[in-house]
Protein backbone atom coordinates (compact mmCIF):
# COMPACT_ATOMS: atom_id res chain seq x y z
CA UNK A 1 0.00 0.00 0.00
CA UNK A 2 3.47 2.16 -0.94
CA UNK A 3 1.17 4.84 -2.90
CA UNK A 4 -1.49 4.97 0.03
CA UNK A 5 1.47 6.65 2.21
CA UNK A 6 3.74 9.38 2.17
CA UNK A 7 6.55 9.91 4.64
CA UNK A 8 9.10 12.31 5.03
CA UNK A 9 12.07 13.78 7.14
CA UNK A 10 13.73 16.91 6.48
CA UNK A 11 15.32 20.13 7.36
CA UNK A 12 13.33 21.87 4.82
CA UNK A 13 9.92 23.90 5.28
CA UNK A 14 7.10 21.63 5.69
CA UNK A 15 4.86 22.39 2.89
CA UNK A 16 0.64 21.69 4.40
CA UNK A 17 -0.64 22.12 0.41
CA UNK A 18 2.26 18.80 -0.34
CA UNK A 19 0.64 17.18 2.25
CA UNK A 20 -2.94 17.85 0.97
CA UNK A 21 -2.48 16.90 -3.14
CA UNK A 22 -0.58 13.60 -1.95
CA UNK A 23 -4.09 12.50 0.19
CA UNK A 24 -6.49 14.30 -2.11
CA UNK A 25 -8.20 12.14 -4.98
CA UNK A 26 -11.64 11.97 -6.49
CA UNK A 27 -12.96 9.41 -4.19
CA UNK A 28 -12.30 11.09 -1.18
CA UNK A 29 -15.17 13.86 1.08
CA UNK A 30 -12.88 14.85 3.33
CA UNK A 31 -9.22 15.58 4.73
CA UNK A 32 -8.57 15.90 7.73
CA UNK A 33 -5.02 17.35 8.74
CA UNK A 34 -3.25 18.20 11.53
CA UNK A 35 -0.13 21.04 11.71
CA UNK A 36 2.33 21.36 14.75
CA UNK A 37 3.79 24.87 15.20
CA UNK A 38 6.14 26.07 17.76
CA UNK A 39 4.84 28.09 20.37
CA UNK A 40 6.41 31.21 21.89
CA UNK A 41 5.95 29.76 25.49
CA UNK A 42 6.70 26.67 27.51
CA UNK A 43 5.20 26.98 31.27
CA UNK A 44 5.32 30.28 31.10
CA UNK A 45 8.74 30.56 30.04
CA UNK A 46 9.94 32.65 26.45
CA UNK A 47 11.06 30.06 23.74
CA UNK A 48 13.46 31.35 21.49
CA UNK A 49 13.49 27.92 19.02
CA UNK A 50 13.15 24.05 19.14
CA UNK A 51 16.14 21.82 17.85
CA UNK A 52 15.11 18.77 16.57
CA UNK A 53 16.99 15.70 15.90
CA UNK A 54 15.74 12.22 15.12
CA UNK A 55 17.19 8.59 14.82
CA UNK A 56 16.23 9.22 11.07
CA UNK A 57 15.74 5.40 9.61
CA UNK A 58 14.28 4.31 12.53
CA UNK A 59 11.81 7.33 12.38
CA UNK A 60 11.05 6.77 8.75
CA UNK A 61 10.45 3.07 9.85
CA UNK A 62 7.90 4.20 12.74
CA UNK A 63 5.92 6.98 11.10
CA UNK A 64 5.61 4.39 8.13
CA UNK A 65 4.28 1.88 10.84
CA UNK A 66 1.81 4.49 12.12
CA UNK A 67 0.74 5.18 8.35
CA UNK A 68 -0.10 1.38 7.61
CA UNK A 69 -1.50 1.23 10.69
CA UNK A 70 -3.92 4.05 10.48
CA UNK A 71 -4.75 2.58 7.02
CA UNK A 72 -5.54 -0.83 8.37
CA UNK A 73 -7.69 0.41 11.70
CA UNK A 74 -9.42 3.43 9.87
CA UNK A 75 -11.63 3.52 6.40
CA UNK A 76 -9.60 5.81 4.64
CA UNK A 77 -7.87 6.84 1.61
CA UNK A 78 -4.37 8.06 1.90
CA UNK A 79 -2.35 9.38 4.40
CA UNK A 80 0.88 11.74 4.73
CA UNK A 81 2.98 11.93 7.49
CA UNK A 82 5.74 14.87 7.45
CA UNK A 83 8.63 15.67 10.12
CA UNK A 84 10.96 18.78 10.19
CA UNK A 85 14.54 18.25 11.66
CA UNK A 86 16.80 21.19 12.61
CA UNK A 87 16.17 24.34 14.41
CA UNK A 88 12.47 25.60 14.17
CA UNK A 89 11.77 29.00 15.24
CA UNK A 90 8.24 30.68 16.75
CA UNK A 91 6.02 29.58 14.02
CA UNK A 92 8.06 27.07 12.52
CA UNK A 93 6.37 23.75 11.52
CA UNK A 94 7.55 20.69 13.13
CA UNK A 95 5.28 18.48 11.38
CA UNK A 96 2.02 17.83 9.48
CA UNK A 97 -0.44 14.90 9.22
CA UNK A 98 -3.07 14.81 6.13
CA UNK A 99 -5.51 11.78 6.07
CA UNK A 100 -8.45 11.70 3.43
CA UNK A 101 -10.88 9.50 3.35
CA UNK A 102 -14.76 9.05 2.17
CA UNK A 103 -16.41 9.78 5.32
CA UNK A 104 -14.74 12.84 7.80
CA UNK A 105 -15.03 11.03 10.88
CA UNK A 106 -12.31 8.55 9.52
CA UNK A 107 -10.23 11.20 8.43
CA UNK A 108 -10.49 12.98 12.46
CA UNK A 109 -9.90 9.26 14.12
CA UNK A 110 -6.79 8.48 11.76
CA UNK A 111 -5.70 11.78 12.37
CA UNK A 112 -5.30 12.09 15.88
CA UNK A 113 -4.00 8.49 16.16
CA UNK A 114 -1.47 9.06 14.13
CA UNK A 115 -0.59 12.45 15.57
CA UNK A 116 -0.97 10.96 19.13
CA UNK A 117 0.97 7.47 18.25
CA UNK A 118 3.81 9.73 16.77
CA UNK A 119 4.70 12.05 19.79
CA UNK A 120 4.82 8.28 21.96
CA UNK A 121 6.82 6.02 19.13
CA UNK A 122 8.89 7.82 16.88
CA UNK A 123 12.13 8.82 17.61
CA UNK A 124 12.92 11.96 17.40
CA UNK A 125 13.61 14.57 19.69
CA UNK A 126 13.01 18.31 20.78
CA UNK A 127 15.42 21.17 22.89
CA UNK A 128 13.80 23.96 23.65
CA UNK A 129 15.94 27.03 23.71
CA UNK A 130 15.70 29.99 25.97
CA UNK A 131 17.01 32.84 27.14
CA UNK A 132 18.92 31.52 30.26
CA UNK A 133 19.89 27.83 28.44
CA UNK A 134 18.38 24.72 26.73
CA UNK A 135 16.22 22.03 27.96
CA UNK A 136 15.32 18.53 26.38
CA UNK A 137 11.52 18.01 26.09
CA UNK A 138 10.25 14.77 28.51
CA UNK A 139 13.81 14.27 29.43
CA UNK A 140 12.68 13.11 32.59
CA UNK A 141 10.37 9.84 31.71
CA UNK B 1 31.72 -9.51 19.18
CA UNK B 2 31.30 -5.70 18.10
CA UNK B 3 28.14 -4.06 18.94
CA UNK B 4 27.73 -0.49 18.00
CA UNK B 5 25.81 1.79 20.12
CA UNK B 6 24.17 4.56 19.14
CA UNK B 7 23.69 7.74 21.40
CA UNK B 8 20.24 10.24 20.44
CA UNK B 9 18.72 13.55 22.49
CA UNK B 10 19.42 13.92 26.44
CA UNK B 11 21.60 10.29 26.20
CA UNK B 12 24.04 12.10 23.46
CA UNK B 13 24.59 15.07 25.61
CA UNK B 14 25.41 12.79 28.70
CA UNK B 15 27.49 10.47 26.67
CA UNK B 16 29.12 13.11 24.45
CA UNK B 17 29.51 10.57 21.49
CA UNK B 18 27.04 9.96 18.41
CA UNK B 19 27.91 6.19 18.45
CA UNK B 20 30.67 4.16 19.83
CA UNK B 21 31.90 -0.42 19.56
CA UNK B 22 31.72 -1.74 22.13
CA UNK B 23 33.65 -5.39 22.54
CA UNK B 24 31.60 -8.41 24.02
CA UNK B 25 31.20 -12.15 24.96
CA UNK B 26 28.83 -13.94 23.20
CA UNK B 27 25.22 -14.35 24.57
CA UNK B 28 25.04 -11.08 26.07
CA UNK B 29 21.64 -9.09 26.52
CA UNK B 30 20.92 -5.79 26.26
CA UNK B 31 20.49 -5.47 30.21
CA UNK B 32 24.23 -6.42 30.41
CA UNK B 33 25.08 -3.93 28.11
CA UNK B 34 23.13 -1.11 29.63
CA UNK B 35 24.47 -1.99 32.98
CA UNK B 36 28.29 -1.76 31.09
CA UNK B 37 26.94 1.90 29.23
CA UNK B 38 26.16 3.10 33.46
CA UNK B 39 29.17 1.88 34.69
CA UNK B 40 31.16 3.04 32.05
CA UNK B 41 28.79 7.03 32.03
CA UNK B 42 28.12 7.18 35.90
CA UNK B 43 26.56 10.52 34.47
CA UNK B 44 24.03 8.34 32.83
CA UNK B 45 21.63 7.42 35.74
CA UNK B 46 18.90 7.41 33.80
CA UNK B 47 20.08 5.46 31.14
CA UNK B 48 18.07 2.11 32.73
CA UNK B 49 14.31 4.46 32.19
CA UNK B 50 15.13 4.33 28.60
CA UNK B 51 14.18 2.32 25.25
CA UNK B 52 16.63 0.69 23.92
CA UNK B 53 16.41 -0.16 19.85
CA UNK B 54 18.54 -3.13 17.71
CA UNK B 55 18.73 -2.59 14.63
CA UNK B 56 16.02 0.28 14.68
CA UNK B 57 13.30 -1.98 15.93
CA UNK B 58 12.25 -1.68 19.70
CA UNK B 59 13.03 -4.42 21.76
CA UNK B 60 13.06 -5.86 25.35
CA UNK B 61 15.73 -5.65 27.42
CA UNK B 62 16.27 -9.69 27.67
CA UNK B 63 17.22 -10.17 23.89
CA UNK B 64 19.97 -11.63 23.01
CA UNK B 65 22.86 -9.18 21.45
CA UNK B 66 24.61 -10.75 18.12
CA UNK B 67 27.96 -9.64 16.31
CA UNK B 68 27.47 -6.58 14.55
CA UNK B 69 24.02 -5.34 16.37
CA UNK B 70 23.69 -1.59 16.18
CA UNK B 71 21.94 -0.47 19.55
CA UNK B 72 20.55 2.48 20.05
CA UNK B 73 19.50 4.48 23.06
CA UNK B 74 16.59 6.26 22.92
CA UNK B 75 15.34 8.80 25.81
CA UNK B 76 11.62 9.73 26.02
CA UNK B 77 10.57 10.69 22.29
CA UNK B 78 9.51 14.44 22.18
CA UNK B 79 8.72 14.53 18.13
CA UNK B 80 5.11 16.73 17.07
CA UNK C 1 -14.49 38.18 19.89
CA UNK C 2 -14.29 39.31 16.33
CA UNK C 3 -10.66 39.03 15.64
CA UNK C 4 -10.72 35.37 16.78
CA UNK C 5 -13.20 34.26 14.01
CA UNK C 6 -13.17 34.24 10.70
CA UNK C 7 -16.32 33.43 8.40
CA UNK C 8 -17.03 33.42 4.72
CA UNK C 9 -19.26 32.67 2.00
CA UNK C 10 -17.89 32.77 -1.21
CA UNK C 11 -18.34 31.79 -5.29
CA UNK C 12 -14.48 32.13 -4.98
CA UNK C 13 -12.08 29.38 -4.61
CA UNK C 14 -11.34 28.84 -1.05
CA UNK C 15 -8.12 28.88 0.27
CA UNK C 16 -6.45 26.29 2.66
CA UNK C 17 -3.41 28.29 3.26
CA UNK C 18 -5.75 31.51 3.96
CA UNK C 19 -7.77 29.92 6.66
CA UNK C 20 -4.25 28.57 8.28
CA UNK C 21 -2.57 31.67 8.49
CA UNK C 22 -6.28 33.33 9.91
CA UNK C 23 -5.49 30.61 12.76
CA UNK C 24 -1.77 30.59 13.46
CA UNK C 25 -0.29 32.97 15.78
CA UNK C 26 2.90 32.43 18.07
CA UNK C 27 0.95 30.78 21.15
CA UNK C 28 -0.44 27.94 19.19
CA UNK C 29 0.75 24.56 19.12
CA UNK C 30 -1.54 22.80 16.85
CA UNK C 31 -3.90 23.60 14.03
CA UNK C 32 -6.67 21.17 13.03
CA UNK C 33 -8.21 21.52 10.19
CA UNK C 34 -10.58 19.90 8.08
CA UNK C 35 -11.74 20.31 4.36
CA UNK C 36 -14.76 19.04 2.70
CA UNK C 37 -13.89 17.65 -1.42
CA UNK C 38 -16.73 16.42 -3.76
CA UNK C 39 -16.76 12.87 -4.06
CA UNK C 40 -16.88 11.62 -7.60
CA UNK C 41 -19.71 9.62 -6.52
CA UNK C 42 -22.82 8.90 -4.36
CA UNK C 43 -24.47 5.88 -3.54
CA UNK C 44 -22.46 4.46 -6.44
CA UNK C 45 -24.06 6.74 -8.85
CA UNK C 46 -21.32 8.73 -10.65
CA UNK C 47 -21.67 12.45 -9.71
CA UNK C 48 -21.07 15.25 -12.19
CA UNK C 49 -21.25 18.37 -9.96
CA UNK C 50 -22.66 19.96 -6.92
CA UNK C 51 -24.26 23.07 -6.96
CA UNK C 52 -24.77 24.80 -3.30
CA UNK C 53 -27.15 27.35 -2.56
CA UNK C 54 -27.69 29.12 0.84
CA UNK C 55 -29.89 31.73 2.63
CA UNK C 56 -26.24 33.87 2.97
CA UNK C 57 -27.25 36.05 5.79
CA UNK C 58 -28.92 33.50 8.07
CA UNK C 59 -25.72 30.81 7.04
CA UNK C 60 -23.20 33.42 8.03
CA UNK C 61 -24.89 34.58 11.28
CA UNK C 62 -25.22 30.66 12.15
CA UNK C 63 -21.60 29.86 11.17
CA UNK C 64 -20.76 32.65 13.67
CA UNK C 65 -22.87 30.96 16.32
CA UNK C 66 -20.83 27.94 15.48
CA UNK C 67 -17.32 29.84 16.21
CA UNK C 68 -18.06 31.38 18.92
CA UNK C 69 -19.54 28.22 20.83
CA UNK C 70 -16.57 26.74 19.74
CA UNK C 71 -14.45 29.25 21.47
CA UNK C 72 -16.41 28.85 24.85
CA UNK C 73 -16.93 24.96 24.62
CA UNK C 74 -13.14 23.95 23.75
CA UNK C 75 -9.77 25.21 24.64
CA UNK C 76 -8.71 26.85 21.16
CA UNK C 77 -7.52 30.19 20.03
CA UNK C 78 -8.97 31.01 16.30
CA UNK C 79 -11.18 29.14 14.22
CA UNK C 80 -12.38 29.53 10.42
CA UNK C 81 -14.70 28.77 8.39
CA UNK C 82 -15.28 29.50 4.97
CA UNK C 83 -17.77 27.94 2.40
CA UNK C 84 -18.57 27.90 -0.87
CA UNK C 85 -21.58 28.69 -3.16
CA UNK C 86 -22.28 27.51 -6.75
CA UNK C 87 -21.10 24.88 -9.01
CA UNK C 88 -18.41 22.71 -7.88
CA UNK C 89 -16.88 19.93 -9.74
CA UNK C 90 -15.05 16.36 -8.06
CA UNK C 91 -12.61 17.67 -6.26
CA UNK C 92 -13.24 20.76 -5.19
CA UNK C 93 -13.87 22.27 -2.36
CA UNK C 94 -17.23 22.91 -0.23
CA UNK C 95 -16.13 24.03 2.73
CA UNK C 96 -12.73 24.68 5.09
CA UNK C 97 -12.86 24.69 8.66
CA UNK C 98 -9.27 25.60 10.87
CA UNK C 99 -8.57 25.69 14.05
CA UNK C 100 -5.35 26.94 16.35
CA UNK C 101 -4.79 25.92 20.05
CA UNK C 102 -2.52 25.93 22.41
CA UNK C 103 -3.27 21.85 22.86
CA UNK C 104 -4.11 19.76 20.04
CA UNK C 105 -7.03 17.86 21.81
CA UNK C 106 -9.20 20.84 21.86
CA UNK C 107 -8.34 22.37 18.18
CA UNK C 108 -9.66 18.52 16.99
CA UNK C 109 -12.41 18.48 18.98
CA UNK C 110 -13.50 21.93 18.33
CA UNK C 111 -12.68 21.37 14.56
CA UNK C 112 -15.09 18.00 14.47
CA UNK C 113 -17.77 19.96 16.54
CA UNK C 114 -17.80 22.92 13.71
CA UNK C 115 -18.27 20.59 10.78
CA UNK C 116 -20.65 18.14 12.45
CA UNK C 117 -23.30 21.47 13.49
CA UNK C 118 -22.31 23.14 10.57
CA UNK C 119 -24.28 20.52 9.04
CA UNK C 120 -27.07 20.28 11.16
CA UNK C 121 -27.96 24.05 11.53
CA UNK C 122 -26.13 26.03 8.47
CA UNK C 123 -28.70 27.03 6.12
CA UNK C 124 -27.07 25.44 3.02
CA UNK C 125 -27.80 23.16 0.20
CA UNK C 126 -26.61 20.95 -2.10
CA UNK C 127 -27.90 19.50 -5.49
CA UNK C 128 -26.33 16.56 -7.08
CA UNK C 129 -26.08 16.44 -10.49
CA UNK C 130 -26.08 13.41 -12.34
CA UNK C 131 -26.38 12.26 -16.11
CA UNK C 132 -29.75 11.37 -15.55
CA UNK C 133 -30.85 14.00 -13.45
CA UNK C 134 -30.03 15.82 -10.21
CA UNK C 135 -31.43 15.77 -6.93
CA UNK C 136 -31.34 17.45 -3.27
CA UNK C 137 -29.36 16.02 -0.98
CA UNK C 138 -30.92 15.12 2.04
CA UNK C 139 -34.32 16.36 0.52
CA UNK C 140 -36.09 13.55 2.22
CA UNK C 141 -36.11 14.42 6.12
CA UNK D 1 -50.05 42.62 7.22
CA UNK D 2 -47.41 41.54 5.02
CA UNK D 3 -45.05 38.91 5.50
CA UNK D 4 -42.40 37.84 2.85
CA UNK D 5 -41.52 34.43 2.39
CA UNK D 6 -38.39 33.20 1.20
CA UNK D 7 -37.87 29.42 -0.26
CA UNK D 8 -34.68 27.17 -0.46
CA UNK D 9 -33.39 24.59 -2.00
CA UNK D 10 -36.57 21.82 -2.80
CA UNK D 11 -38.82 24.10 -1.55
CA UNK D 12 -37.92 26.70 -4.20
CA UNK D 13 -37.76 23.98 -6.82
CA UNK D 14 -41.10 23.50 -5.70
CA UNK D 15 -43.06 26.73 -5.46
CA UNK D 16 -40.84 28.09 -8.40
CA UNK D 17 -40.21 31.54 -6.91
CA UNK D 18 -37.49 32.70 -4.70
CA UNK D 19 -39.69 34.59 -2.64
CA UNK D 20 -43.44 35.92 -2.51
CA UNK D 21 -45.30 38.43 -0.28
CA UNK D 22 -48.45 37.34 1.50
CA UNK D 23 -51.42 39.50 3.38
CA UNK D 24 -52.42 37.88 6.61
CA UNK D 25 -54.50 39.28 9.50
CA UNK D 26 -52.58 39.76 12.26
CA UNK D 27 -51.72 37.44 15.27
CA UNK D 28 -51.74 34.22 13.58
CA UNK D 29 -48.47 31.81 13.95
CA UNK D 30 -45.80 30.19 11.41
CA UNK D 31 -47.69 27.19 11.39
CA UNK D 32 -50.88 29.06 9.89
CA UNK D 33 -49.02 30.79 7.47
CA UNK D 34 -47.61 27.05 6.70
CA UNK D 35 -50.71 25.56 6.10
CA UNK D 36 -51.56 28.35 3.97
CA UNK D 37 -48.64 27.27 2.05
CA UNK D 38 -49.48 23.76 1.39
CA UNK D 39 -52.97 24.76 0.25
CA UNK D 40 -51.68 27.00 -2.19
CA UNK D 41 -48.75 24.55 -3.46
CA UNK D 42 -50.48 20.97 -3.12
CA UNK D 43 -47.53 19.97 -4.19
CA UNK D 44 -45.67 21.31 -1.42
CA UNK D 45 -46.56 18.20 0.75
CA UNK D 46 -43.55 17.96 2.96
CA UNK D 47 -43.15 21.83 4.17
CA UNK D 48 -44.45 20.26 7.34
CA UNK D 49 -41.47 18.70 7.87
CA UNK D 50 -39.43 21.49 6.89
CA UNK D 51 -37.61 24.09 9.62
CA UNK D 52 -38.93 27.90 9.99
CA UNK D 53 -37.10 30.95 10.32
CA UNK D 54 -38.47 33.96 11.04
CA UNK D 55 -36.02 37.34 10.33
CA UNK D 56 -32.97 34.94 9.76
CA UNK D 57 -33.23 32.69 13.18
CA UNK D 58 -35.02 29.68 13.60
CA UNK D 59 -38.37 29.60 15.54
CA UNK D 60 -41.19 26.94 16.98
CA UNK D 61 -43.92 27.40 14.93
CA UNK D 62 -46.22 28.85 17.38
CA UNK D 63 -44.29 31.99 17.27
CA UNK D 64 -46.86 34.64 16.36
CA UNK D 65 -45.84 36.99 13.21
CA UNK D 66 -45.53 40.50 12.83
CA UNK D 67 -45.88 42.62 10.33
CA UNK D 68 -43.03 43.09 7.54
CA UNK D 69 -41.31 39.95 9.25
CA UNK D 70 -39.57 37.67 6.86
CA UNK D 71 -40.12 34.03 7.03
CA UNK D 72 -37.69 31.16 5.52
CA UNK D 73 -38.88 27.94 4.33
CA UNK D 74 -35.77 25.85 5.14
CA UNK D 75 -35.39 22.32 3.76
CA UNK D 76 -33.09 19.72 5.15
CA UNK D 77 -30.00 21.85 5.00
CA UNK D 78 -26.62 19.71 3.30
CA UNK D 79 -23.68 22.13 3.69
CA UNK D 80 -20.11 21.34 4.02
Amino acid sequence: MKEKISIQITSDKLNLQTCYDFVQDDSCGGIASFVGTVRNTTKNKTVNKLVFSAYEPMAIKEMKRIAEKALLKFEINKIAIHHAVGNLLIGDVPVIITVSSAHRGAAFDACQYAIDTLKVTVPIWKKEHFDDGEVWVNSHP
Amino acid sequence: MIIEILFFGMARDIVNENKINLELNENKDVNFLVNLLEEKYPKFSSINSFSVAVNEEYVKKDIILKNNDTVAIIPPVSGG
